[in-house]
Parts: C-alpha cells; sequence; structure tokens
C-alpha cells in the first residue's frame, strides 16, 4: 500500500515540471497524434507547429511569443480529458485546441467550461454548439461542418444533374458520419431526388467489396459518401472495380489533393472549402517552403487546415493584447476577422452569436485528362 | 455471383490471417494478439523496400516477404523466447505490448497517413469480369490464389514434412519431443516466422489491393472469430471458420443490415462455444491445456 | 573396468530454488548394461531421471551440486534436446508418446543423431523387427493405441534417436504382467542386438531385478543401497519391502496404489477408444 | 494484510479473533494509519491535475480489484471488462438522459445491469474455460458496444452522451476535490468487500476451483454456481466503476470502452501480480500513471520540440517496450518487488531471507 504513495511520490516528482515564468502565450492542444485515426489529424497538428515557429520566429505576437503545447489523446476520451485538466491548470493555457475524433468532444468542452477557457476545434470537425447562437466558449475554424457540406454537396450534383437522380450513400460507421448522411439522405427527399441505398461501413473493414456491391446493385447514378477518407475512398475504388461508372462525390479531406492525381478518375468529385494547392496561389508557395524548412513528413497539401487554424490563434491573440487571459482571449475571438488569404473563399468570421462562420464558401474539383480541375467554382452559403 | 466472389475473396483474407493464429497456437498454445501488427508491418517492409529496390517491384515484394519472415523468427529470439514457461496469460499480454511498440514504430518511420504500395512499386491493379458478371481485381484474385497455396503447402508441411512433423510433435508434448532430440526453441522460432509469413503476406496483398492504413490490425482481429470457430488448434478448421465467417458476413451486409457486420462473427462465434467449444475441427481435450 | 559410460556424482537436486529433492546421489550406468533405479513414490528415482536427461529446468529445478558426465561430457543443466543429441534418450512415465500423430509419425519425428542418408531407415527397420506388432499399426494414430502398444512404441520412437543409453521411466507401471514380462524380454535383445545401455527406474522391483545387471535403491532423495543382481534379491529388507516376500504394510499399500492406477488407465482408455 | 506474509519474530496469535482481525499488529495498524493520513491531505496538496490523475486511479482500482477476483482468485479469464464498465456508464447514461434518473437510482441501476451481465457472461463459463471462455467474454463486449452505439446514433448523441454532475443531499459534485474522496471511498469500499469475500467461503471455494475444478467438485463446492458467483459479483463492482465513471468524465462514449481498456484491465493484474489484491492496486496506479509519466519523461529530454510530432509516437512505442520489459524482468508483478523490499526491512540487517521469497 506505501507503495501506492512512494509511486504517487515519483509521478508528483515526474510531472511538476518547474513553471516557467509566463513570459509567453500558451496554447494547448490535445489530439489524436496516434493511433488509426491520427492520418487525418497529424499533418493538420505539424503544420499549426509549424506555423506558430514562424510567427515566433517573426517576432511573435504582441512582442510576446506563442508556446503551443501538444498533448496527445490517441483519440481516446478519458486521455483528452486528462490532457485537457493538465493543459489548463498546470501549462495554464489559455486557450484549447481540439484536433481530435469527435468522441473526444464531450470530456474536453466538459473541461473546458469548467476552466472558463476558450476551445477551439482545429482540423476536427465542427460541433453544431458552435454555429449560431454559438455556446460562449466553443469556436471552430475547421473546413467541412455538418449539414452545410451536405447541402452545398447536393446542390452540386442537381445542379449538374440532367435527368433525374438516384443517390446512394456511403457512410462510416461512428454516429458523427452516420448523422450526417442520414441527414443528407432526408434532404435529398427534399431535393427531388430517389435515394437508393445506404451502406453504414464499419471503419475496420478488410474489404469493402461487399458493400460496394450492395450499394451498385441498387442502381444509383450518383453516390455521395460524408466519412474519413479511407471509407470514401475505398467505397470508390470498390465500386469502380465492380464495373460501376456513375458520379461519385465525397469530402475532400486534407488528402484529396494527391488522392485525386493517384486515381485520375474522371466521375470522382469532391467538395472542398480549402483550395486546393495546385492553384499555386502566393500563400500555397509559402506554406510548401515552411513545409520543406521545416523538414515535415506530412506533404505540404495536406497543410491548409493547421495553417487556416493558425492564422486563426494568431488573430485572436493580437486582439487579446498581452497578458492574455482567458476572458480578454473569448472576447478578442468573439469579434474577429480572419483573412485567409485564398485559403479559403472567404475570411473566417466570428461574433458572439456565431463562432463558426458568417459565410461558408464551396469549391468543386475532380480529374479532367492529365490534371485535377476545378469544376465549380467559390459558391458560397450564408450561416444562419 | 458478385456474392461468392466476395465471400470467397473475404474468407481468403480471413483465412490467411486466420492460419497465423493457429500455426502459434498449435505448437506453443500462445495466442499471438501482435498478429495484425506484424501483418501492417509486413505491408509497410513492402514500402521500404519499394523505395529500397526502385524499378525491380517483384525483388522488392519478394524482399519484404523474406524480411517479415526474419521478422517473426527475430521476435521469437528476442522476445517470445524468454516468456517460455511463463503464465499463458503473460505471453499474451506480452504480444499485445509487442503489437504496441510495432504500432508505434510504425507510427515513427512511416507517419499514420495512408499509403498505396502498389502506386510506390508502380504496379496496377487490373480488374477482371469473370462469367456471370462478377468482378474481381488482380491483387485479390492473388490474394485467393496465395492462400490456397499456402494452405496447401501448410498442409503438406505438417503433414509430411519432417519439421512439420516436429511442430506437431511439440505442439503435442513438448517435453517429450525435447527429449526426442527436437530443439523446442527452432520449432518455436520456425512457427513464428511461418505464422510472420502468412500474416504478412495477407497483409502487403490487401494493402497492394487498396491500400494501407494504420488500422490494418483491426482487421486481424476480425479473422481471430474464424480461427476460433473452426477450432484454434486445426488448419482446416481456419479454413472452414473463415469461410463461415465471410459468408455470414457478406450475406448479412446484402440482405440485412450492414452494421451487422461488426457483430455478426462474434455472435457465430458465441454460438459456436456454446455448442462446440473446442471448435468444428478442434481437438477435444485442448480445453483442459490453457 | 573402463569409465561408465554415465557417471552420476553426487548430485543434489533443488526445486523452485527451495524443495530439495534428491541429495548426494552417486551412481553408474557402464557400457552395454541394464541398471534399475529401484524405490517407493516420491524416493527421487523420477527426479535424479529428470536431473539426466535435462527436464529439470522446464519445471524451475536445477542440479546444484555435484555433476552428470556421460561420455567424459558434463551434461548437468543442458537442454534436453542436447542431451538427446548426446545419445541419452528418455522414455517418460507418463505421456509417452505423441497422441495425435500416427506411429509411424511418431517414429519419424525424433531427431536422428549424427545420421547420414539412409540411417534413418536401418532405424526404422530395426525398430520394425523388434516390434512387429508396431508395423501393423502404422497408421493408427499415438492415442488410439492399448497401454503395452503406447510403452512399445515409446521405446520405439526413443530408439530412433540412436541411443547409446536408454532411460526408461516405470516400465511397468498399469501393464498386465504379461505385457511386462513380453517388453522385458524385447529390452534385454535390444540390449543384446545394439549394444546400447539402459537405466531402468521401477517401482516394481521383482520387474526389475528380472533383468537388471546392477540396482540402486533409493528413499528419501539418497540412494541407500545398492549391488548387483544376486546380492539385492538375496537382501533381507529388498525381500521385504520390494519383492513382497513378507508382510510389510509397503507392500499392501503399494498395490492398493498400483491397482488404482490400473482403474484410471483403464478409463482412460476407455475415453480414447469411445 | 492480504496474505500471509513473513513477519518478524515474537508474533504469535493466540485465537480466532487475532486470526480474523484485519489489521493483525500495531505496526500494520500504524502503517494504514499512515496511509489513510497521506491519503487524506493529497488532495489538499496535489495540482487538479494530479488530483485527476488520483481519481483515475481510484476508478481503475475498482475495476482492477474485480477483475482480480474474477480472474486472479476464482481463475476465470475476462476480456470483457470494458464491456462490462460501458454497460454501467450506458445504464447511467441511458437513465439520466431518458428519465432524469438521480445519483441514488444510476447507482444501484448500474449494479443490477452488472448483475444481470455476469450472469450472461458467466454462463459460457460453465462449459469453457481458459482461452476459449477469454474470447467469448471478448464476443459479449462486442455486443455491448454495439448496442451502446445503436443508442448513441437513434437518439443523436453523435459526440457521446453528456451527463451532468450529480447531487448528493443536495451538494453538486463539481469540485475535484470532493470527487477524490468519493472516489476514495468507493475504491476502498471495494477493497474491503474484495478482503471479505475472500477469507470467507465464496473465496476459498474460488481458490479451490482456480487450483483445480474436479478436485474442487469432489470436495462438495459447486462449481458453477461460484462461478457464476464470481462473474455476478466481479461484473456488479465493474459497473459501479462505469456508472462513476460516466459521471465524474461527464459523458459516456462507447470509444472510451474499446478492446484497449479491457487489455488496460488485464496488464494491471498481471502486471500488479496474479492472485494478490495488492497487486490489483499496485497494477492499476501504473498501468494508469505509467503513460503520463513517459510522457513527463520524455518531455524533460533536452531538444524535445525538435522532434515534435514523433515524440507521440516515441511515447507509444516506449510503452510497448517497458511493458514488455516488465513481462519479461518480473514475472511475479510489482508484487513481487513490494515483497522483497519488504523482506529487505524486516530482516534488516540480517541478509537471510525467508524461503518463501527466495525465488528470483
Amino acid at each position: 500500500m506505501f507503495k501506492r504513495t512512494l509511486l504517487g511520490a515519483i509521478a508528483i516528482c515526474a510531472l511538476t515540471i518547474p513553471a516557467s515564468a509566463q513570459d509567453a502565450y500558451v496554447v494547448g492542444l490535445t489530439g489524436a497524434l496516434t493511433g488509426p485515426p491520427s492520418s487525418t489529424y497529424a499533418p493538420a497538428v505539424d503544420a499549426l507547429g509549424i506555423y506558430i515557429d514562424r510567427v515566433n520566429a517573426a517576432g511573435g505576437v504582441n512582442g510576446k511569443k506563442i508556446k503551443l503545447i501538444l498533448e496527445d489523446d490517441g483519440a481516446q476520451p478519458s486521455k483528452a480529458a486528462a490532457n485537457t485538466k493538465k493543459l489548463i491548470t498546470q501549462d495554464k493555457a489559455v486557450l484549447i485546441l481540439n484536433a481530435s475524433l469527435s468522441s473526444t468532444y464531450a470530456p474536453v468542452i466538459a473541461e473546458t467550461q469548467a476552466a472558463g477557457v476558450p476551445l477551439l476545434f482545429a482540423s476536427s470537425v465542427c460541433p453544431k454548439s458552435v454555429y449560431p447562437p454559438a455556446e460562449p466558449l466553443q469556436f471552430c475554424t475547421t473546413g467541412f461542418a455538418a449539414n452545410y457540406d451536405s447541402q452545398a454537396t447536393l446542390d452540386f450534383i442537381k445542379a449538374r444533374a440532367k435527368g433525374p437522380v438516384k443517390i446512394g450513400f456511403s457512410a462510416m460507421a461512428i454516429p458523427l458520419s452516420r448523422g450526417e448522411i442520414d441527414y443528407a439522405e432526408n434532404l435529398s427527399k427534399e431535393m427531388g431526388m430517389t435515394p437508393v441505398d445506404k451502406e453504414v461501413i464499419p471503419p475496420p473493414t478488410a474489404d469493402y467489396t461487399s458493400f460496394a456491391t450492395k450499394l451498385k446493385d441498387a442502381g444509383p447514378n450518383w453516390v455521395y459518401s460524408w466519412a474519413p477518407w479511407v471509407t470514401q475512398v475505398r467505397t470508390l475504388e470498390a465500386l469502380r472495380k465492380l464495373g460501376w461508372q456513375d458520379d461519385y462525390i465525397a469530402w475532400g479531406h486534407l488528402e484529396a489533393e494527391s488522392e485525386l492525381s493517384r486515381l485520375k478518375d474522371g466521375k470522382f468529385f469532391v467538395v472542398n472549402s480549402n483550395a486546393l494547392f495546385q492553384e499555386a496561389l502566393p500563400i500555397h508557395k509559402e506554406i510548401e517552403e515552411a513545409a520543406k524548412k521545416a523538414g515535415s513528413k506530412y506533404p505540404a497539401a495536406t497543410m491548409a487546415e493547421g495553417w487556416i487554424a493558425g492564422m486563426a490563434i494568431e488573430a485572436a491573440l493580437k486582439g487579446a493584447g498581452w497578458p492574455a487571459d482567458p476572458s480578454k482571449l473569448k472576447a478578442s475571438m468573439e469579434n474577429l476577422k480572419v483573412d485567409t488569404k485564398g485559403l479559403r473563399g472567404g475570411p473566417i468570421e466570428w461574433t458572439k452569436a456565431n463562432h463558426f462562420r458568417t459565410k461558408l464558401y464551396y469549391r468543386v474539383y475532380t480529374w479532367s485528362g492529365d490534371k485535377i480541375s476545378r469544376v465549380q467554382d467559390w459558391k458560397s452559403y450564408d450561416v444562419k | 455471383m458478385q456474392l461468392l466472389i466476395n465471400i470467397i475473396v473475404l474468407a481468403s483474407i480471413y483465412a490467411l490471417i486466420a492460419c497465423g493464429y493457429v500455426l502459434i497456437y498449435r505448437v506453443s498454445r500462445v495466442l499471438n494478439l501482435a498478429h495484425g501488427e506484424l501483418m501492417m508491418f509486413g505491408a509497410y517492409l513492402v514500402l521500404a523496400c519499394a523505395s529500397l529496390f526502385a524499378g525491380h517491384p517483384i525483388m522488392a515484394l519478394c524482399a519484404a516477404v523474406v524480411l517479415s519472415v526474419v521478422t517473426g523468427a527475430l521476435v521469437y529470439v528476442f522476445l517470445m523466447r524468454k516468456m517460455t514457461g511463463e503464465m499463458v496469460l503473460a505471453a499474451i499480454l506480452t504480444t499485445v505490448a509487442l503489437g504496441i511498440l510495432v504500432r508505434g514504430v510504425i507510427v515513427l518511420v512511416w507517419s499514420s497517413q495512408q499509403q498505396y504500395p502498389a502506386q510506390a512499386l508502380g504496379i496496377s491493379n487490373p480488374t477482371f469480369t469473370l462469367p456471370g458478371d462478377g468482378h474481381i481485381s488482380f491483387w485479390s484474385l492473388v490474394l485467393v490464389l496465395t492462400n490456397l497455396a499456402a494452405y496447401g503447402a501448410l498442409f503438406g508441411f505438417l503433414r509430411f514434412g519432417r519439421w512439420g512433423m516436429r511442430m506437431r510433435a511439440a505442439g503435442q508434448n513438448p517435453l517429450l519431443a525435447a527429449q526426442r532430440g527436437i530443439n523446442l526453441h527452432g520449432v518455436y522460432a520456425l512457427a513464428w516466422s511461418l505464422s510472420t509469413l502468412t500474416g504478412a503476406l495477407a497483409g502487403i496483398l490487401m494493402a497492394l489491393d487498396s491500400g494501407v492504413t494504420g488500422s490494418m490490425p483491426v482487421i486481424a482481429l476480425k479473422a481471430f472469430p474464424a480461427a476460433l470457430v473452426g477450432g484454434l488448434d486445426s488448419l482446416g478448421g481456419a479454413l472452414l471458420g473463415a469461410l463461415i465467417i465471410a459468408g455470414a458476413e457478406v450475406l448479412l451486409i446484402y440482405y440485412v443490415d450492414p452494421l451487422l457486420s461488426d457483430v455478426v462473427p462474434f455472435l457465430v462465434l458465441v454460438a459456436m462455444l456454446i455448442v462446440r467449444p473446442w471448435g468444428l475441427f478442434g481437438t477435444r481435450e485442448e480445453l483442459d491445456r490453457v | 573396468m573402463n569409465a561408465p559410460l554415465l557417471q552420476v556424482e553426487k548430485i543434489e537436486v533443488v526445486y523452485k530454488r527451495v524443495i530439495t529433492a534428491v541429495q548426494g546421489v552417486t551412481l553408474a550406468v557402464p557400457d552395454g548394461q541394464i541398471v534399475a533405479l529401484l524405490g517407493t513414490n516420491g524416493a527421487g528415482k523420477s527426479t535424479t531421471l529428470r536431473a539426466i536427461s535435462g527436464f529439470l529446468g522446464l519445471d524451475d529445478a536445477k542440479v546444484t551440486e555435484g555433476s552428470i558426465t556421460f561420455e567424459g561430457t558434463s551434461l548437468q543443466n543442458r537442454p534436453p534436446h542436447e542431451i538427446a543429441g548426446h545419445g541419452v534418450v528418455l522414455v517418460p512415465e507418463r505421456e509417452k508418446v505423441f497422441p495425435n500423430l500416427t506411429v509411424a509419425e511418431n517414429l519419424a519425428a525424433p531427431v536422428v543423431r549424427a545420421s547420414k542418408a539412409g540411417d534413418r531407415r536401418q532405424q526404422e527397420e530395426r525398430i520394425y523387427h523388434f516390434f512387429p506388432r508396431l508395423a501393423d499399426l502404422r497408421d493408427r494414430t499415438g492415442g488410439l493405441l492399448s497401454g503395452g502398444e503406447r510403452q512399445m512404441l515409446a521405446i520405439a520412437s526413443a530408439l530412433m534417436c540412436r541411443p547409446k543409453l536408454l532411460l526408461i521411466d516405470e516400465l511397468s507401471l498399469g501393464l498386465a504382467p504379461v505385457v511386462v514380462g513380453d517388453l522385458i524380454r524385447r529390452l534385454a535383445a535390444i540390449r543384446d542386438d545394439l549394444g546400447i545401455a539402459i537405466l531402468l527406474v521401477e517401482q516394481s522391483a521383482a520387474v526389475a531385478l528380472e533383468i537388471a545387471d546392477y540396482a540402486y535403491v533409493m528413499e528419501n532423495g539418497r540412494v541407500v543401497l545398492d549391488g548387483d543382481r544376486e546380492r539385492l534379491r538375496s537382501h533381507k529388507d529388498v525381500q521385504e519391502f520390494y519383492l513382497g516376500q513378507g508382510n510389510g504394510v509397503g507392500n499392501s499399500d503399494g498395490a492398493v496404489r498400483r491397482s488404482y492406477r490400473d482403474v484410471k488407465q483403464y478409463r482412460r482408455s476407455r475415453r480414447w477408444y469411445g | 494484510m492480504f496474505r500471509p506474509v513473513p513477519r518478524a519474530s515474537g508474533y504469535f496469535r493466540t485465537d480466532y479473533a487475532q486470526d480474523m482481525a484485519l489489521l493483525q499488529t500495531r505496526a500494520e495498524r500504524i502503517g494504514l494509519a499512515a496511509l489513510v493520513g497521506v491519503l487524506v491531505t493529497l488532495p489538499f496538496i496535489a495540482t487538479p491535475f494530479l488530483l485527476d490523475l488520483a481519481c483515475q486511479v481510484f476508478l481503475a482500482s475498482i475495476g482492477a480489484l474485480s477483475l482480480m477476483l474474477l480472474t486472479g482468485y476464482a481463475g476465470q479469464i475476462s476480456l470483457g471488462h470494458a464491456g462490462l464498465i460501458a454497460a454501467g456508464a450506458f445504464t447511467t447514461g441511458i437513465l439520466t438522459r431518458e428519465i432524469n434518473a438521480p445519483f441514488w437510482l444510476t447507482l444501484p441501476a448500474s449494479a443490477l445491469t452488472g448483475i444481470v451481465l455476469g450472469l450472461v457472461f458467466g454462463l459460457p463459463s460453465l462449459r469453457l474455460r481458459g482461452l476459449y471462455l477469454a474470447v467469448s467474454t471478448l464476443a459479449l463486449h462486442f455486443i455491448v458496444i454495439y448496442l451502446g452505439g445503436e443508442y448513441e446514433t437513434k437518439r443523436g448523441f453523435s459526440t457521446g452522451i453528456l451527463i451532468e454532475k450529480p447531487s448528493l443531499g443536495g451538494f453538486k459534485l463539481t469540485d475535484g476535490r470532493a470527487w477524490y474522496f468519493v472516489l476514495l471511498i468507493f475504491a476502498a469500499a471495494t477493497l474491503l468487500i474484495c478482503i471479505n469475500l475472500l477469507r470467507s467461503r465464496s473465496g476459498r471455494a474460488w481458490r479451490a476451483i482456480h487450483t483445480r475444478e474436479t478436485v474442487a467438485e469432489a470436495l462438495g463446492i459447486s462449481i458453477s454456481g461460484y462461478k457464476l458467483l464470481a462473474f455476478v459479483i466481479s461484473s456488479s463492482m465493474t459497473s459501479v466503476a462505469g456508472c462513476l465513471f460516466a459521471y465524474y468524465r461527464g459523458f459516456v462514449s462507447i470509444e472510451a470502452f474499446d478492446l484497449f481498456l479491457s487489455i488496460q484491465y488485464v496488464a494491471m493484474i498481471i502486471i500488479g501480480g496474479m492472485g494478490s489484491l495488492l497487486g490489483a492496486l499496485l497494477g492499476a496506479t501504473f498501468v494508469t500513471i505509467f503513460p503520463y509519466a513517459i510522457e513527463a519523461l520524455l518531455k524533460l529530454l533536452p531538444n524535445v520540440q525538435k522532434l515534435a510530432g514523433d515524440i507521440f509516437a516515441v511515447n507509444y512505442a516506449s510503452f510497448g517496450v517497458v511493458m514488455i520489459l516488465f513481462l519479461v524482468l518480473e514475472p511475479l508483478g510489482l508484487v513481487g518487488i513490494w515483497r522483497r523490499i519488504q523482506n529487505y526491512f524486516l530482516l534488516w540487517p540480517f541478509k537471510y531471507k525467508p524461503l518463501a521469497s527466495m525465488r528470483k
């Protein structure tokens, strides 16, 4: 029994890193940096780190550096809760970032709310609580968002399809993806389409062909998937293997750019809220150079999401002044406009009631001939 | 027709993975819960070899397979050897720890992004159309054939090969086998190599067909009921078990609810365990030994 | 007389680092002879045998003192397969065959010591010559054999290793007297034809003293008596306690035990057949 | 306290009352008092983060103790422990969400769920043993998780079910310190229940079954009865832990109860030391704190920021390495180390060790 206290004592020694004098803005992040889902989050977190390093190298914000503390939760809710508690109480973070699976939201929200620290979802899907009317402490920069994405996608399908649309759906068997696809199914009915089949695919699946077979046999001329990239792309590949040649549309995650050129499929569309890097805007060049300089093992094309989060954090801290505390930061974030320099269709604007965006912009890309081409330019949706 | 192909492909995947469980369990009574990770490791080895032998896809594949076999042997020599004679549960937990280690190393070396070894090797994956409007991709076909070949070879080896016989002997009575001059460590190392070989083959072929991510080990976990339904110590059982589980899964996805596919293998398993706890082909007295 | 084939010198065996099972046991097996090790339950016979054959390590036991030398090579605390490689092969008391392998496979699995091509074939023929019954049973699974057949198979498969010294643990246990007599005759023939030495551990002194050239009697982990066959046969204590020529309690107790084991063996066989 | 330990000389028991007493020597009483003292003062000196860790340890201890009862003593391997915790948590979550049930209702309801599931989980044990039993409990784990997932999706709680902090007699449990004491009391109660069960008839029956079933049956012990009893008791305690988890964390979601959690519990009892309640406690502490400790240690390394993203992979991999080292080098678990330390002080300044600890 004494062993426990002994271990406790060791833990105290190990864990109480001497609190350094607070001469920097402390921003804490809990994210899925290891484990299967990390492929979505790790590149974004890497990009965020590179961005903050650049800001610091250029003199920081308001003359102070930003100290970004990363904690890995491996998409485990319990670990995320403990991380958040540590970041808030021990590291005295003024802002918490979440870059993890939706299963970690509940504990992270609970901890940040209890401490009154603002929480920013960066690269993890925006929860409905940031839509107007927003929860006071929750903000989101992530490009993809429930409901609006499906609306934009279905609008695109309707505009593009010549005749009647028989639509099939594919989701991953996680609550978030299932919820969105259910929403899309209802919406498609309202829009005069015929939903023919909906496949909910468990995350670890050895062979997607079985699901694709059923989907194909239902005879859709469009298939829409809103899920983690693996599910989206493997469903498509399985469908193609089965000889299904119609149009497939999916959300353009980080991987979209390299995957479009890998698949070279003229009937595969991705809906995107970030501009792809092949458009080679000045900001894209900047990111590429920074990633190269930092020696990141992720392709620059996966970094837009983290970059945008970095921009928002920089702007928010600037507005909060020095020294920043959570309430000042919150005030700053509630009245914020971030110029995305073309990475998105427009700026990120936060107001007291809207911690998401006032306007959403979507582009649609596909592969045509020998390169990625844009089939629809920024189309905006007002967030109500 | 397509359903039949789906069942065969899925069954081949499960069977090829399951035989790895069976091989190790059969000789050493240890359940290798790192099998999925070792399988994934094989797939990533292809990536490494692809850059090493750029332009020679066949060579790269062979190198990856050979490296997998070596990995299996090394795992035994440096790790599991120390666990012989310990509590079975402790040995199983050691394999779990090994799995964690392998996963960490993979993220460290190859990052956690989805990777496409086929692309790295510069080989394509054409689809064949079979009579009756069935479709099968090239690498799936290779996987089915590999599975058949692997089972054929293993049957032959265990039935007629001298070392195969010794493996069976060691599995039944390790003490006696040792006294008959059989080097138990050699036999165990052989079992681990063979098991890693088949696992890596499954991993490599799946990765060539549809890419590899960090979630691959979970598939190995789903192959596990297949091994148990057939009986953990029977290769033929593993084959049949894989067929049953794959059949149930594919048919349920098609005719009932795709969501069930996750649970059904385990439901089949529970039903099996209640009716015939030692599996379809397993030996009965195994139960007393664990 | 030359140095014996096997020389066990004052060994002490300790289980789990605390329990001393055998202390100061010394024995020798000369080339080409049959030596018997007698004693009641728990006398330390099997432990001695295990120490020689290298089985101890697997039971978390160790030879802590003394030496075991075979043809000048030290054998103590070596792994079993190495010891078998030197030509010392054990026929254990229980679980003596591979139950799910056929008779032929049981004979094919052992590693033939220092073999050249053709040796295995030759050795197999020799064995079928000693045990013609096994040839008829080639494709029968080991677990389905009767007690006597199983003992034959066990000895046969041990012989496949081409031993120089055969260790047999409880030859007569659970077998009918007729079968035991038969086995003893075959053992003698094997010794004569192949010129190998045999160390026989037995509870039944009557059986052992029928063929042994020399015998040791163990009690409580020590050798208490030794001598050649004639000397032991005529020894009073041996007569009373081991050969049953008297009304010693140990004897009747032993008999009860044996008959109980017979019952158990019978039920096991029933299960196999059923 | 948990098992006959070598004691200093001069201590003899003279009647049964002494034998049954939980604390037998003055040293033990002083030790316990000191421990209680430390545990009570800890929350007043520790940072909130450490407090959170302590709470996690207490929660894990309840689960580990109940698993130890089942696996370490009754010998029934279970890989469905996460499923049972999930069952307790979901019972709590569903009841609070659907009928707004208070704490005093959800807690017994969770225990009841545990009892029912214990019966279900336990039934295969009548026919199965060892690994096969482990796998059947694994199957039940998947079924519980499937049902939980269905509930979450159907009711639209796609990011998990949020649960209000409970009130106890008008006092709302939000403070970390209050939680510390609540969980401490629950963990201590679990420990006491386990100790008492183990020194009663049922404990002896379990150990007999563990050692050899046939012999136990021959001695007149009802095998199936006691096996089911072990499952039922262990499951209900585990479910209570699940209920507490739900309240403490303020949420329930299936992702929190994956297979890895079950494995962690098995790791706790093995690393702690099989067949010892103390081992369960040590194991729970170790497995809970260990990942954080590694992380903290790795962060102390110089130039760690350069590694950036890799640090977590290193962290993850080193968790595997340390676990392997532990299993290979210390088969007796933490309890083995603990006993050695104990013996060292007990015998000091002499070097002779009592026989029972001579192994390694």
